[in-house]
């Protein structure tokens, strides 16, 4: 048995305009829990769709027990035994949670589905993971919790060799994690080797024997969890200091521009309160599945709020539609730059002015040429590297698009912005650019609200920081005394724990 | 460049199809047994023709005459078309058959300018609409194209080439009803669609004669139901009155599709109720008899109804009559018909002319007459 | 700390090749009409003769003005089955109304205003309904307002429309050759141009078809175009419908059965993608007279009604094809020297 | 009450044999003849091949597709059985029934090429398709009809005849529905089905084929199409060139109100069978309570866009309750 049950050697994968991995090497011990660490976009989510076969990697290859193996699809990757649990689960809303475990493998008599008995087996599965739904429930009706349990179980019951996990505890409570703990130890036991992604330096300490760092889809370093300070981990995983990556003005902060009060959407978020002012960036941060996009697009009217009310500029405000929080001057660079951003088979010019295209037209009809100039300022202000403005948005690269989107915003005259992970998937260079303009916009008097799970960039750039778990705020770290652990302690401060805990200040 | 070629290939398809196409299957198969495949040659007479260029009006042997049917796919209408195509033949004339999309006048009036942009000599129309199709015929007239109606009239016609007087259709079809129910009893009437213009009219007839004539007194008109010339829904409606009148003793059908369908309810649910009405034998064949459903029925021959129609044409293209009531021409099988008065209070807006009595079909002769029609 | 942004200029005008390239369909459409006319012009001798051709492309275009606004739905990734229906019913109420009044101006009126009625109440179920698609909720209304027509016309048809003198002229009368109304199409169809390329409210359309959510986020308001669209179906229907009284002069329950699939043939052949997003007007216009000459091309060759539709049925599959495979084709768009 | 039942109770199913059940109540007031036998097995039968349709529709639908152009495959494959037994080719009524099934097959088999090949989208293909095989119906019969009696006898008598006192065409829609239910509920290729119609790209990530399962769905609804040609032909004892025109509309509304959700992944057997009854019920019942049959047309479509608008509260409703649950 050779000593690894899997390795990677040099496996580069490249998209157009970034390279997702860069020479990567990694390697797994039989009955291990492996645990990976990085920074959003530093490749992990790639390496681990190469291992499962979505993705066929540019160079390298992939050793499976000591022999070269390549999967063209992720079915040749599950026969071998390898299944992975996805941060955003892939599964069937209409069908039953039976079928999302068998689907692909189902249990069959001469050409029949043995219904009876893969429900039993299913209910059997759920149990052992003391999950609180029934096997014939419908996929749909799961909270995302539920879900991944269901994964899980789907993972058990291919009684897969590899098993990958990628953000497993993101959604779930204190409670569920720790459950989720005892089964992945149970699996470690029973000789699977396990892969485990996460943030949480709680994950890496309470489970993985060693921990790989990735960095800008580059290889940094293997060492085990025991000799490993979380120092140590967040130099690995930032790198460069903080100070020198972001150039934060230093700006006096104007009156207020937004604020939020005990703003609540049924199932998504529950009594935010948070304010920023002119001229200051405000970061609001937490694990995924906090709410923090929901929250956003409530203010920018994307969605209704079921209680609460906004001011802006302290005057009440009613925003119901993004045409009209753009009319107040609020304005929204959204998550999803690809599909709610940009329009990606159009060029750079019509995407800047789409916003506002009134400005451009007398009594309805566009004046091409006006348009034009006001895009090629805009384009160049922001820096957007492009030979022509008639460049499809498809051709750039992730800093490039979010650029483009900057552009747009500038079209209207906005007062507050909200940037929900602008530099998600973006190559250190852009990054950089991205925060200067913000701070530009800052300088000129705009209130930012950046969104975002990077803890450098929160760290870098905002003058205050709210945190969010499940959909509540809990709690705000002035500049001076918000460090990594703090945030990351308030991240994962669940109701229950925040009830029961009476202290205010919780000592580093 | 790899576009180029694509519009290229386009082109080429429609070109073939067109050109495939330009043979056109306008006409059945002369003979008696139609083949599957549309026959090759635009005009289908046996004579050999030289190229018809229709020049308006050339020699007077190469008139072109076009017959335009209700619409394609109702076996009556092959029939009618089928006879106007030997009759033109035999007078040594082009014939033109086009049976539109389906029964709307708009697809007949672009039938009706396609043909007078081709520079017909004469048209024949059996007119789904009795308003819309004036103005197009008219336009046809003002170019010195002959225009007739046949089957069902409407404005703009020259001639109504009637199959049977309205009134004799609706009388054998009273007498039918009388005769079914022994002289007393309930029947309803199952139609076409409910704009049919001969349908009204003879059901129009029917009502007056029983109003007029106390002989028909105890019999009770039910009701009048639709089965839009469709197969389902005629049986539908026939199995709505069978259960909707359980005393029901005659169902009268004044349309080809309808009788098929109630016979075929009445046979299917072995129910005692006759069926009379107007219908094809080749439909009928199996439905016609003593002990079946229908005794017997009535209809006029379409391949002479189609016949007189090209005689008419003719009669009006080389000037024997110009139309006015009282007039009368006679067709080269020798037979004259004389133009009588229209009849607007059941339809017929034109002169007409009467091509025959409604022939009477029952057990024994509706053999022979299936291979005929 | 350099100045991290490096400024580079950015060419601004819309480059030669752009044009090239939208032409590129429209060429090969041209190339198709063109084709179309001259196997026309040879195989049937008195095809040029000017008077028929308009007359029957007056027919051909009563069906034309629905493609129009039928275009607008395409771009915006929708389907409006319902135009058919809505033809008739506009003209069902237009011959009820004037036979009831006997003023033909209210009964225009009457045609435009259901023919609006029914584009927006289209409209109205999307806006509060936004997960149905346009199909299905276009496949009811067809059925119902056709239903409502065969209601209300029930045993008669309603007629005698022509006998308006004016009104019969709207549809016959000619300055020269060239029939008013095929002027009329022309002007509209030259609006529709202008509004849906030069105007913002095209623009608009044209970001909803390409990513309906990156417009909403955008600030369009996608809802309230999508109304605005299939109600100008609606009203463009009345228009359709009042042309088609005063052609026809009379209604009958049949009327405007398969405008449907014509006016979504024209568009298709026209170069519309059926995704939404993507389209030129001027091909749509040009693929109108293409099918409507070809139509009439066959007809002088006397060719079966039936054949005619297997070649309209097979050529929209055809193109549709065509488009797709074209796309795939295309090799992908070399990426900007990423930094 | 046992969870089962009250599980049972809440499905969409339940909720649709009680509007059946209503509408029945109603007719059968205004025209106590409606519960008899004769009417009831006169339904069944004049509508046997609609509701046979309405499972080939359902595959279609569950994938996410749709296909307009079922009425023209039955015409053209009624039509296509009916010639050949004019012209003496075909012995006996199973191979006129095969003929015209194989027909469906071929013209299902096209959609389904271009559709998923093509990559056209299914209402602009099926809408092709649609004029294309009823234009192939008029052009193959050279717009002639078929008479009852250029048909085989047997072929007739099978059609019309019953065994076990219930009409053939009604045991052949009953084999057909078990066959259907026990393909989609107990066999791999009926869950995925289910699955490319519930969520394409898990599906596609499972290493399913897609479009070999569309193909499949295509495929398989020509066939019905192709089935009831010959029912129809049989039944009506003669192929005519219109027959079947909008059948696809009716079929459509039959699934919408069985519960079948357009965008793919939701409908059942049980749910169009009883979608089905309430069309055939609905076309019927207008003759039989005397409401003006011009009404008919339009009371189908109300109750499409109606079915169509409660899919969608129904589904807002499970939605909210789903949120609501997931505690904050």
């Amino acid at each position: 048995m050779p000593e690894y049950i899997l390795e990677l050697r040099g496996i580069t994968k490249l998209f157009p305009g970034v390279k997702a991995l860069d020479k990567v090497d990694f390697q797994l011990k039989a009955g291990e829990i492996h645990a990976l660490m990085g920074e959003n976009g530093a490749g992990k989510s790639t390496l681990i769709k190469v291992i499962t076969g979505v993705h066929q990697p540019d160079m390298g290859e992939i050793v499976l027990d000591g022999k070269k193996v390549s999967f063209k699809s992720p079915r040749e990757a599950r026969q071998v035994g390898v299944a992975a649990i996805y941060q955003h689960v892939t599964a069937y809303p209409h069908l039953t949670v039976t079928e999302n475990i068998f689907m692909g493998h189902e249990k069959m008599k001469h050409g029949f589905i043995q219904w009876k008995a893969m429900h039993k087996e299913a209910q059997a599965l759920i149990e052992t993971l003391e999950a609180d739904f029934h096997a014939t429930d419908l996929m749909g009706d799961l909270s995302v919790a539920q879900q991944q349990m269901v994964e899980i179980a789907k993972a058990l019951s291919m009684d897969a060799r590899i098993i990958i996990m990628d953000e497993p505890t993101a959604a779930l409570t204190t409670g569920e994690a720790e459950r989720l703990y005892e089964i992945t130890e149970k699996l470690r036991d029973d000789g699977a080797a396990i892969i485990f992604i996460s943030h949480r330096f709680e994950d890496m300490y309470r489970l993985a024997s060693r921990v790989t760092v990735y960095r800008d889809s580059k290889y940094i370093w293997t060492r085990d969890v025991c000799d490993v300070s979380e120092a140590d981990l967040i130099q690995g995983m930032v790198g460069r200091e903080l100070t020198e990556l972001f150039p934060k003005p230093e700006l006096e902060i104007g009156d207020e521009a937004l604020r939020a009060e005990n703003l609540s959407r049924t199932g998504f978020f529950q009594d935010v309160n948070f304010k920023v002012n002119k001229g200051e960036i405000v970061g609001v941060t937490g694990l995924v599945g906090a709410g923090r996009t929901e929250v956003m697009e409530t203010l920018f009217g994307v969605t209704k709020a079921d209680s609460g009310t906004v001011y802006l500029h302290g005057e009440k405000v009613q925003i119901r539609s993004p045409q009209e929080a753009m009319k107040r001057g609020l304005g929204l660079l959204t998550e999803d730059r690809q599909h709610q951003g940009l329009i990606l088979n159009w060029g750079i010019g019509r995407n800047i002015t789409l916003a506002e295209l009134n400005q451009f037209a007398k009594l309805g009809v566009l004046d091409e040429k006006a348009e034009r100039a006001t895009a090629k300022t805009l384009a160049e202000r922001v820096g957007t590297k492009a030979n022509t403005l008639f460049d499809l948005a498809s051709s750039l690269s992730g800093g490039n698009q979010q650029k483009v989107v900057v552009a747009r915003a500038l079209t209207s005259k906005l007062n507050v912005l909200i940037m929900d992970e602008p530099t998600k998937g973006v190559d250190v260079g852009a990054k950089a650019a991205i925060y200067e303009i913000m701070g530009e916009l800052a300088e000129q008097g705009m209130g930012i609200i950046m969104v975002s799970s990077e803890m450098p960039e929160i760290l870098g750039m905002c003058d205050r920081i709210y945190v969010m778990c499940e959909g509540r705020i809990t709690g705000e770290l002035a500049r001076g005394e918000a460090t990594g652990e703090k945030i990351l302690e308030l991240a994962m401060k669940k109701r229950v724990a925040s009830e029961a805990d009476t202290e205010t200040e919780e000592t580093a | 460049m790899k576009r180029k070629i694509i519009a290229l290939l386009l082109v080429l398809v429609i070109a073939l199809t067109a050109a495939a196409c330009g043979g056109g299957d306008t006409t059945p198969a002369a003979t008696e047994e139609p083949t599957t495949e549309a026959t090759p040659t635009p005009d289908a007479t046996a004579t050999p023709e030289e190229d018809d260029d229709p020049a308006d009006d050339g020699g007077d042997d190469d008139l072109t005459f076009a017959i335009i049917t209700k619409s394609a796919g109702i076996p009556f209408m092959e029939r009618m078309a089928y006879g106007f195509e030997n009759a033109a033949a035999a007078m040594g004339f082009n014939a033109i058959v086009q049976h539109p999309v389906d029964t709307t006048a708009e697809a007949q009036i672009t039938v009706i300018n396609n043909l007078v942009a081709q520079g017909v000599d004469g048209i024949a129309v059996a007119s789904n609409d009795p308003y819309a199709l004036e103005s197009a015929l008219q336009a046809a007239r003002d170019q010195g194209i002959v225009v007739v109606t046949l089957d069902s009239d409407t404005a703009g016609s020259q001639l109504f080439v009637n199959q049977a007087g309205v009134f004799e259709v609706a009388q054998v079809l009273v007498d039918s009803v009388y005769d079914m129910t022994g002289g007393a009893g309930q029947f309803a009437v199952l139609s076409a669609t409910s704009v049919a213009t001969n349908q009204n009219a003879w059901i129009a007839a029917m009502e007056e004669i029983i109003a007029q004539n106390d002989q028909y007194a105890e019999l009770e008109w039910l009701t009048t139901v639709f089965g839009d010339d469709e197969a389902q829904r005629s049986f539908d409606e026939t199995q709505s009155l069978l259960v909707n009148h359980p005393g029901l003793d005659v169902i009268v059908a004044p349309t080809t599709v309808g009788i098929m369908a109630a016979a075929q309810v009445v046979l299917q649910q072995d129910s005692d109720v006759l069926v009379a009405g107007l219908g094809l034998p080749s439909d009928m064949l199996g439905l016609v008899g003593d002990d079946l459903p229908t005794p017997y029925m009535y209809l006029w021959n379409p391949i002479e109804l189609g016949e007189v129609a090209a005689y008419a044409l003719a009669a009006f293209a080389n000037g024997d009559t110009d139309g006015s009531v009282g007039d009368t021409f006679t067709s080269i099988t020798g037979t004259t018909f004389t133009i009588i008065a229209a009849a607007p209070e059941v339809g017929i807006v034109n002169a007409q002319i009467i091509v025959g009595l409604p022939f009477r079909f029952d057990g024994d002769n509706i053999e022979e007459w299936a291979q005929v029609y | 700390m350099e100045n991290v942004i490096r400024r580079r200029s950015i060419d601004a005008n819309p480059p030669r090749g752009l044009k090239a390239r939208i032409m590129r369909w429209e060429f090969a459409l041209l190339l198709l009409f063109i084709g179309v006319n001259v196997i026309n012009m040879n195989l049937s001798p008195n095809f040029l003769n000017a008077h028929h051709l308009f007359t029957n492309i007056n027919t051909f275009l009563v069906n034309g003005l629905v493609a129009l606004p039928m275009a607008y739905c395409l771009l915006l990734g929708e389907i409006d089955l319902s135009v058919g229906s809505t033809v008739v019913l506009s003209a069902t109420l237009l011959g009820i109304v004037f036979n009831a009044t006997e003023s033909m101006v209210l009964g225009i009126l009457t045609a435009l205003a259901v023919g609006t009625l029914c584009g927006a109440l289209n409209g109205l179920i999307l806006i509060k309904f936004r997960e149905l698609s346009a199909m299905i909720v276009t496949l009811g209304t067809m059925i119902l307002y056709r239903g409502l027509a065969e209601r209300i016309l029930g045993a008669e048809a309603t007629g005698g429309m022509r006998t308006v003198e004016w009104f019969a002229n709207l549809f016959d009368a000619r300055i020269g050759p060239v029939p008013f109304f095929f002027i009329f199409f022309c002007v509209l169809a030259g609006v529709f141009w202008f509004v849906m390329h030069k105007t913002v409210f095209g623009r608009r359309m044209f970001a909803i078809g390409a990513n309906t959510q990156a417009a909403r986020y955008a600030g369009i308001n996608v809802e309230r175009t999508r109304f605005t669209v299939f109600t100008l179906t609606g009203l463009m229907c009345g228009v359709s419908a009042v042309f088609f009284t005063s052609w026809m002069g009379s209604v009958r329950n049949n009327v405007g059965e398969g405008y449907e699939l014509e006016a979504i043939a024209m568009c298709v052949l026209g170069g519309m993608s059926t995704a939404g997003g993507k389209g030129t007007f001027p091909g749509v216009i040009i693929a109108i007279f293409t099918l409507g000459l070809l139509r009439f091309g066959l007809g002088l060759l006397n060719v079966n009604p039936q054949t005619v539709r297997i070649i309209i049925g097979a050529l929209l599959i055809t193109v549709v094809v065509l488009q797709n495979v074209q796309r795939l084709f295309k090799k992908k768009p070399a990426p900007a020297n990423a930094s | 009450m046992s969870l089962r039942l009250k599980k049972l109770v809440r499905t969409r199913e339940f909720s649709l044999l009680i509007v059946l059940i209503l509408l029945s109540a109603v007719i059968q007031w205004r025209n106590p003849h409606f519960l008899t036998a004769t009417v009831i097995d006169s339904i069944l039968r004049n509508y046997s091949y609609t509701i046979l349709m309405t499972s080939g529709m359902l595959m279609v639908l569950l994938v996410g597709g749709i296909d307009i152009s079922v009425g023209s495959t039955l015409a053209l494959s009624g039509m296509t059985s009916a010639l050949l037994m004019r012209e003496g080719i075909l012995p006996n009524w199973w191979m006129a029934y095969l003929t015209s099934l194989g027909v469906g097959i071929l013209c299902g088999l096209l959609v389904g090429i271009v559709i998923t090949k093509g990559k056209v989208l299914p209402i602009i293909a099926t809408l092709g398709f649609m004029y294309v095989f009823r234009g192939l119906t008029f052009f193959i019969s050279d717009s002639q009809w078929v008479g009852m009696m250029q048909l085989l006898e047997d072929f007739r008598d099978f059609s019309q005849g019953t065994s076990l006192g219930v009409s053939n065409l009604i045991w052949i829609t009953i084999v057909v529905y078990i066959f259907v239910f026990i393909l989609l509920k107990w066999t791999k290729l009926g869950r995925q089905v289910y699955a490319v119609g519930s969520n394409i790209e898990a599906a596609t990530v499972s290493g399913i084929r897609t479009d070999r399962i569309k193909l499949f769905v295509y495929a398989f609804n020509g066939a019905l199409a192709g089935l009831s040609g010959a029912m129809f032909v049989g039944f009506y004892a003669g192929a005519q060139n219109n027959i079947a025109m909008g059948l696809e509309l009716d079929i459509i509304a039959a699934c919408v109100i069985g519960g079948v959700s357009l965008k793919g992944g939701q409908g059942t057997i049980p749910g169009v069978l009883l979608g089905a009854l309430t069309i055939a019920v609905i076309n019927r019942s207008l003759s039989l309570t005397g409401i003006d049959p011009f009404w008919q047309q339009a009371i189908k479509g109300a109750v499409i866009l109606a079915a169509v608008m409660a899919n969608v509260l129904m589904q807002r409703q499970s939605v909210r309750r789903t949120l609501a649950r997931r505690e904050i």
